[in-house]
C-alpha cells in the first residue's frame, strides 16, 4: 500500500473570469519510504499538487489519500520544505525548529531535547541559537530540511528546495541530503526543476507536462541504493536525462525549448 | 496725551461732510489695519460702521478689520503688523510692564461690563456665596486677584474656592460640565442666555470694589504710530468715535451693519446684543472713548497690590484722549 | 468587476446607514440638546440652508491648502535633491529640519504672525512648512532606497551621476513621493484649519470659530464635515495619482505566481 | 569606530554653533526687541532662571503624553488585531475610522470638552485617538504585509489561525507596529500643545500660552525648545526601541554580499 | 593580443577594522571573439573583479588593459549583463534597451532604430512596448542581454546571467545565447556557478579559488563551434567536469563539499 496517494486530481483556477485548468486527470503515488521526484515545466502545477496534499486547497475532482484514508482538504498531515527556506527570522534557529514541532503537536520540552539533539548530530549546534539572517544560503536550507524531517508526520512534500541555491552549493546539498534521508527512509515527494537532481536523488520519477499538467511519463531510478556520488558519470544517467529532455522539449511543443 | 495737536482731517466736521471736502482726498487712501481681540461681535460694532459707512474713508483712510491670533492682539500692533487694535486694561498694562510700547486711545466701552455669571440655579449672587463652587477661568493670575478681592470684600475665605481652567470653552459648556460660574462680557455671553432662557445671575466686580471698572475692551495703538504719523492715530480714533457715536444712536442700523459685515454671526445674538450695549458704550462720560487717570492708575493699583505686577509705570504714557474728537 | 465593486461597497454603506439612524435616533429618543449633539437631520437642513456661506469659506480653504500643498511639494522635492547630492550639506542639516520639524504649530503660528503680520505670507509659510516634511523626507527616502542591483548596473556601464538621478532615482522615488504627498493632503487640511484660526476673515475654519463662539454647534457640525469630506476628496486624488503614477506596477501578484523571481 | 561617530557628528555641530552665533550676532547688531525675536543668550538665561516653573509644567506634559500613547498604542494594536481578524468589520468600520481621523483637532478638542466636561478626561481621549489612527493603521499594514513564503509554509503544515497571529503575524508587524509608534509619539507631543491650550493648568502648553500673553516671548522661545527638546527625545525612544525590537534584521548589507539569496 | 587583459590584480576590503583579501594577484585575458568563463565559488571575489573591469573600483595593485590600453579605474568601457535582468520597470522594454544606449553615447533616434531591429530579429517586437513585469523571467533575459549586446562596447560581462532562473528555461537560455553570440563573435567574460553551464558555452574557462581568489587552473574547451546541443553527452565533457569538480573541491579544503 502506498503512503501517499493522488488519484485522479483535476483542479483549475479563475482568474479574471476564465477558468484555467492546472492539474489534469493527475494520479501519483508515493511508496513507504520512497523518494519520488516531480519534473515539469514552471507554471505546471507542481505547486498546487502540493497545496491539495497539504489541505490548504481542495480539488475539483479526485482525492488525496495518505496511509489509505482519504484526507482530501485535511491539514496538519504533511511535513513540509519550500524553496526558500522559510525560517522565521525573529526565531533563532533552534527555535525555528521548536516552534514547527509545537505546531505539529509536540510538547515544548519534547519537541526542544530532538531539536538541540539532530543540531548537534548534523553537527549545526554552533548556530543552534543565531538567528537565521547570519547563516548562509545553504545552511537555512540544511535547517529548513531538518525542521522537514524532525515533523512527526508520514510524508514530506520538498518543493524545489534548492532552486535558490547557486550551482555548486546545490550539488553539495544534494549529497548532504542523499545521506540523511538514505538513513532515514522517509516517504518523500520532491519537486525539482533539474533533471539531474531528479535522477542523482529519487526512486521514481514523474515527468509532467506543462499546464495543464498530466502524467507524461513515471521513470523508475534504477541506480542502486546507497548511491553513489558520481552516478552523474554512468552511461545510464546520461541516456535517462537525454530521455528526460526530450520528454519535456516535446510535451512544450518547443523544440527550442532545451 | 504727550502730543501737539495739529488739525489735519478737521475733527468737527460733520459726518455729513462729502469725501471732496477733506483735504486729504485727494490723496490715495492711507491703508492701515486693525486687529480684533475675539471673533467680531458687538464690542466692535463701531468699527465695521466706521468701515462700512465711510466714516474713515472721509478722513483718508482705508481700513482693514482683521482677526487675531488666540494669543491676542497686542503684540501684533506693537510689532507694527497691524496699527490698531482692540485690547484691554490689564493686557497693556501688564505690556507695558515688559516693555511692549502700547497706547490706550479711547475706551470703547466706559465701565467693566464683564462680570461672574453663573446658572440661576447655582444661586450665586454675591462674592461671599463663592464659597465651596467652582470657577472655571483661563489661567490668568488676575482671576485669581479678582475673586480674592471680591470676597474679602464680603468676608468670605477665597480658598475656598476650587480654580480650574476651561481654556477656549465657554460658559455655556462649562457651566453644564463641573463648573459652577465663569467670567463672561454680558453684552455677549449674558444676552445669549437672555435668548437661550437660560437665566443666570451676575456678580458685577465694579460693585464690589471701584478699581475694578475698568476699561475693557478698548481701542490701542503703539508708541512709533503716534509719534510718526499722528495724523493717522487721529483720523482712525475719529472715525471709529463716529462709528461707535452711529451706533449710540441707532442700534438697530448698526447691528445690521455688522451682521452685513460678517454674516456667519448668529444674528438674533448681535440684535440683542447690541441693543443692550449701545447705551453702555459712552455711559456716564463727557464723550465716547474718555479715559480718566484714576481708572488707570487705580487697577494699576490693584495690580500691584495683589503682587500681579512690580514695576512703578507711568500712566500718562499709557493712554491719551488726545486724539478723540473735540 | 460589478459584483467585485458592489461586494466592497455595502458593508461600508451598510454600517453608514445603520450610524446615522442610531445617531438620529438616540437624539430624538433622549432629547439630546443641540448643543451638545445635533441629530443628522438638522445638521443635513443647516449645510443646505447655509450653503452659499459655507461654500464660499470652502473654497477658499481649497485655495490656501492648494497653495499650501504646491509650495510644499516644490521646495519638498528641490530640497530633497540637493540634500540626496550633497550628503555634507544633508548631515549638518537635517538635524535642524528635524529640529525644526517638531515645533509646535501652536507655537509657530504667533509667532510666524508678529513676524510676517497678516494676510496670506503667515498662512501659506504655515502650510508650506507643513506639507515640506513629509514630501522632502519621503522624497530622500525614495532617492537613497532604489534598488542596489539597478544601481550596479548603471555604475557598471558608466552612467554619469546625472545619467543615475534622472533615469533611476528620480523615477524610483515617485512612489515615496506620492506616499509623501497623501500625508502632506491630510496633514494641509488640518493645519489650514489652524492658520484661519490664527487670524483670518475667510476660509472653513475661520467659519468654524465663529460658529462655534455663536454658540452654533449644529453649524460647527456641519463645518466638519465639510472639513472631512474635504480632506478625503484631497487625499482620494493623492491615492488616484499613486496609481497612475506607479504605472509599471503589477496591480496583482496572481498572474506571476509560476514565474521566476 | 570612534572616526566614525566622529565624522558624523562634526557636521551638524559645526552648523549648529555657526546657526546659534549668527542668531545672536544678528540680535545684538539690529537691536532686535526681545519680544520679536529674544537672542540665544536671553533664552539660555531665561530657561536657567525659570527651571523650577517650566520643569514642572514639562514633567506634567510628559505624564499626559505618555498615558496617551499608552492608551492610544494598546487600543491600536487590539482594533488592529480585531480588524485583521475580521476582515468583513474591517471593511464596514474602516471608512469611518478615516473619516474620523479626518477630523480637524481644532472642532475635535472643543467638541470633547462639550462632552466629556473638564480635566484629564478630554486631553487623553483626544491623545488616544491620534496615537491611536497611526498604530493601528501601521498594525494593520504590518499584519497584511508578511512574507507570503512564511505564511504558506505555516498553512502547509497545518497551522491554526491562531499558529498563524501568534508565530507570524505578530512578530512580523512589530517593526511596523514601532514605525507607527514613531509617528504617534510626535503627533502626540504637539497635541498635547493644543490639548493643553484648549484648558488645563499645567504643561509645558499651558506654560507656553501664558508666557505668550503675558508679553515675555523669552520664555516662549524656552518652552519652545523645551518641547522640541521632550519630542525628539521621545521620538530618539521610539528609534531605540525599533533597533531593539527587530534585532533580528541584520544592521547592514555588506557582510552578506557573497551570499546566496 | 587580448582584448581585454587583467595583470597581477590584488583587491582587498576593510570590514570591521580587518583587511579580507579578495584577489589575489589574478591575471587573466580574453581574446578577440573569444568566450570565457570563470567559475568559482560563491564569495570568491568574481563580482569584484567585474567592478574592478567596470572601472567601479580600483585595484590595489595590477591593471585592467583594454585593447592593450591600461584603462584601470576608467569606467563607461564594458557592457554588462548582471544576475537579475535589472530592466528599469518604468520603462518599456524598448526604452530599456534605448536608454542603455544613450548612456553608451548613441542618438536617440539610433538607438531606437537599433532597438526596435533587434528586436524583430530575436523575434521579441511583440513585447516591445510591454513594461518588464509582465513578462516571464526568461524573456527579461533575453533583453538583459540584448541590451548589453547592442552596446558598442568592446568587452561584454556576464555575471551570472541565468542563475535566477528554474534550471529549464537555464537550459533554454543557454542554448539561446549560444547561438546569437555564435553569430556575433563578441569578446566575453562570463561568470557562473555551473560546471556544465560553462563547458557548454565557453571557449576558455578559469577556475578560481575561493577568497582571495587565485585562478587554480586555466582550462580550453576542445569542443568545436558551432557547438552541439548534446555537446554535454560526450565523455569528454563528463571528463572536464569531473576535473573541475575536483578542482573546486579540493581549493575548498573540505572533501564534502561537491
Ligand atoms: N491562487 C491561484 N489563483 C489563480 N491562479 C493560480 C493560483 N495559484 C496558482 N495559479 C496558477 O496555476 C498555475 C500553476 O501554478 P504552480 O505554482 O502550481 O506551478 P509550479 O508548477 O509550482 O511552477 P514553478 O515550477 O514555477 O513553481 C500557474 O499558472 C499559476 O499562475
Ligand atoms: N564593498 C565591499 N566591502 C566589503 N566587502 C566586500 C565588498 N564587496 C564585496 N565584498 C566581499 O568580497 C568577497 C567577494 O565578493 P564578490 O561579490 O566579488 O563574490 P562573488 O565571487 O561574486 O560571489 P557570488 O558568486 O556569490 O556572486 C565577499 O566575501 C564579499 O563579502
Ligand atoms: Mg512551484
Ligand atoms: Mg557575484
Amino acid at each position: 500500500m502506498s503512503k501517499l496517494e493522488l488519484r485522479n486530481i483535476s483542479k483549475s483556477y479563475v482568474r479574471d473570469k476564465k477558468t484555467f485548468s492546472v492539474l489534469d486527470d493527475i494520479t501519483i503515488s508515493v511508496g513507504e519510504g520512497e523518494f519520488v521526484t516531480l519534473i515539469g515545466p514552471s507554471g505546471s502545477g507542481k505547486s498546487t499538487m502540493f497545496r491539495l496534499i497539504g489541505g490548504v486547497e481542495t480539488p475539483d475532482r479526485g482525492q488525496v489519500l495518505i496511509g489509505g484514508r482519504d484526507v482530501t482538504g485535511v491539514r496538519g498531515l504533511i511535513s513540509y520544505m519550500p524553496q526558500q527556506a522559510s525560517l522565521f527570522p525573529w526565531m533563532t534557529v533552534r527555535d525555528n525548529i521548536v516552534s514547527a514541532l509545537e505546531i505539529a503537536g509536540a510538547a515544548r520540552g519534547e519537541a526542544r531535547a530532538s531539536a538541540e539533539d539532530w543540531l548537534r548530530r548534523i553537527e549545526l549546534d554552533s548556530v543552534a541559537g543565531e538567528y537565521p539572517h547570519v547563516l548562509s544560503g545553504g545552511m537555512q536550507q540544511r535547517i529548513s530540511f531538518l525542521r522537514a524531517l524532525l515533523m512527526p508526520r508520514d510524508v514530506m512534500c520538498l518543493d524545489e528546495p534548492f532552486a535558490a541555491l547557486d550551482a555548486l552549493t546545490r550539488t553539495e546539498m544534494q549529497r548532504w541530503l542523499l545521506k540523511l534521508w538514505e538513513d532515514q527512509r522517509r516517504s518523500v515527494l520532491f519537486v525539482t526543476h533539474s533533471i539531474e537532481e531528479a535522477l542523482t536523488l529519487s526512486d521514481r520519477i514523474y515527468v509532467l507536462s506543462p499546464a495543464p499538467a498530466r502524467v507524461l511519463r513515471e521513470i523508475t531510478v534504477p541506480f542502486e541504493r546507497p548511491r553513489r556520488a558520481d552516478v552523474w558519470t554512468l552511461p545510464a544517467f546520461t541516456a535517462l536525462k537525454r530521455d528526460i529532455l526530450a520528454l519535456l522539449g516535446e510535451g512544450d511543443g518547443d523544440s527550442d525549448a532545451i | 496725551g504727550n502730543n501737539g495737536s495739529k488739525d489735519a482731517a478737521s475733527p468737527s466736521a460733520p459726518a455729513t461732510d462729502s469725501p471732496s471736502a477733506s483735504p486729504e482726498s485727494s490723496k490715495p487712501l492711507k491703508e492701515v489695519k486693525v486687529v480684533l481681540d475675539w471673533t467680531p461681535n458687538t464690542n466692535h460694532t463701531g468699527l465695521y460702521v466706521a468701515r462700512d459707512k465711510g466714516f474713515w474713508e472721509k478722513r483718508g483712510l482705508k481700513v482693514e478689520i482683521v482677526q487675531p491670533p488666540e494669543t491676542g492682539a497686542s503684540q501684533m500692533v506693537a510689532s507694527g503688523a497691524a496699527q490698531f487694535g482692540v485690547g484691554y486694561q490689564e493686557d497693556l498694562t501688564l505690556g507695558r510692564e515688559n516693555g511692549v510700547p502700547l497706547v490706550s486711545l479711547a475706551a470703547i466701552i466706559q465701565h467693566n461690563t464683564s462680570g461672574f455669571a453663573s446658572p440661576v440655579a447655582k444661586n450665586i449672587k454675591s462674592p461671599k456665596d463663592f464659597e465651596g463652587k467652582t470657577y472655571g477661568g483661563w489661567g490668568s493670575p488676575v482671576e485669581q486677584a479678582v475673586i480674592e478681592t471680591l470676597m474679602k470684600e464680603q468676608g468670605a475665605d477665597p480658598s475656598k474656592v476650587k480654580i480650574v481652567n476651561i481654556g477656549t470653552a465657554d460658559y455655556f459648556t462649562a457651566v453644564k460640565r463641573d463648573i459652577d460660574f465663569a467670567w463672561i462680557y454680558y453684552a455677549w455671553t449674558g444676552v445669549e442666555s437672555e435668548t437661550r432662557k437660560e437665566n443666570l445671575n451676575m456678580v458685577w466686580m465694579k460693585d464690589y470694589d471701584k478699581r475694578l471698572d475698568y476699561y475693557t475692551p478698548l481701542l490701542m495703538t503703539g508708541e512709533k504710530m503716534i509719534q510718526n504719523d499722528p495724523d493717522v492715530v487721529r483720523a482712525f480714533t475719529e472715525g471709529a468715535a463716529e462709528g461707535y457715536k452711529f451706533a449710540i444712536d441707532h442700534p438697530d442700523e448698526a447691528a445690521d451693519v455688522l451682521i452685513q459685515a460678517v454674516p456667519e454671526l448668529n444674528k438674533d445674538l448681535v440684535r440683542a446684543s447690541q441693543k443692550w450695549l449701545s447705551s453702555k458704550y459712552q455711559d456716564d462720560a463727557p464723550r465716547w472713548g474718555e479715559q480718566k487717570k484714576e481708572v488707570w492708575e487705580g487697577y494699576a493699583d490693584w495690580m500691584t497690590q495683589h503682587g500681579i505686577m512690580k514695576k512703578k509705570l507711568n500712566f500718562d504714557e499709557m493712554f491719551t484722549n488726545e486724539f478723540l474728537p473735540k | 468587476m460589478g459584483n467585485n465593486v458592489w461586494r466592497r461597497v455595502w458593508p461600508p454603506a451598510v454600517s453608514f446607514v445603520a450610524f446615522v439612524a442610531l445617531w438620529q435616533l438616540s437624539c430624538s429618543i433622549f432629547k439630546i440638546d443641540p448643543w451638545i449633539l445635533p441629530s443628522p437631520a438638522k445638521i443635513a437642513v443647516h449645510l443646505a440652508e447655509d450653503a452659499p456661506a459655507w461654500s464660499r469659506h470652502l473654497a477658499a480653504t481649497l485655495r490656501l491648502v492648494l497653495s499650501g500643498l504646491a509650495l510644499g511639494v516644490a521646495t519638498g522635492i528641490a530640497v530633497a535633491v540637493v540634500l540626496h547630492l550633497m550628503p555634507l550639506v544633508r548631515s549638518a542639516v537635517s538635524p535642524f529640519i528635524i529640529a525644526f520639524q517638531n515645533v509646535p504649530i501652536i507655537a509657530l503660528g504667533p509667532l510666524l504672525m508678529i513676524w510676517f503680520g497678516f494676510g496670506l505670507t503667515p498662512k501659506l509659510i504655515l502650510l508650506t512648512l507643513v506639507c515640506f516634511f513629509p514630501v522632502a523626507w519621503s522624497m530622500l527616502a525614495g532617492l537613497g532606497r532604489t534598488e542596489p542591483h539597478l544601481r550596479e548596473y548603471l555604475e557598471m556601464i558608466g552612467s554619469t551621476k546625472w545619467d543615475i538621478l534622472r533615469r533611476l532615482e528620480l523615477p524610483a522615488s515617485l512612489p515615496f513621493l506620492v506616499s509623501g504627498l497623501k500625508i502632506a493632503v491630510t496633514y494641509s487640511v488640518s493645519t489650514a484649519m489652524w492658520a484661519e484660526w490664527l487670524g483670518a476673515d475667510k476660509g472653513i475654519g475661520y467659519y468654524l470659530i465663529i460658529k462655534f463662539k455663536g454658540y452654533d454647534i449644529t453649524a460647527v457640525f456641519g463645518a466638519v464635515i465639510c472639513i472631512v469630506t474635504l480632506s478625503l476628496a484631497l487625499y482620494g486624488l493623492a491615492a488616484l495619482l499613486e496609481r497612475r503614477i506607479v504605472y509599471w506596477r503589477p496591480r496583482s501578484r496572481a498572474g506571476r505566481a509560476g514565474d521566476a523571481k
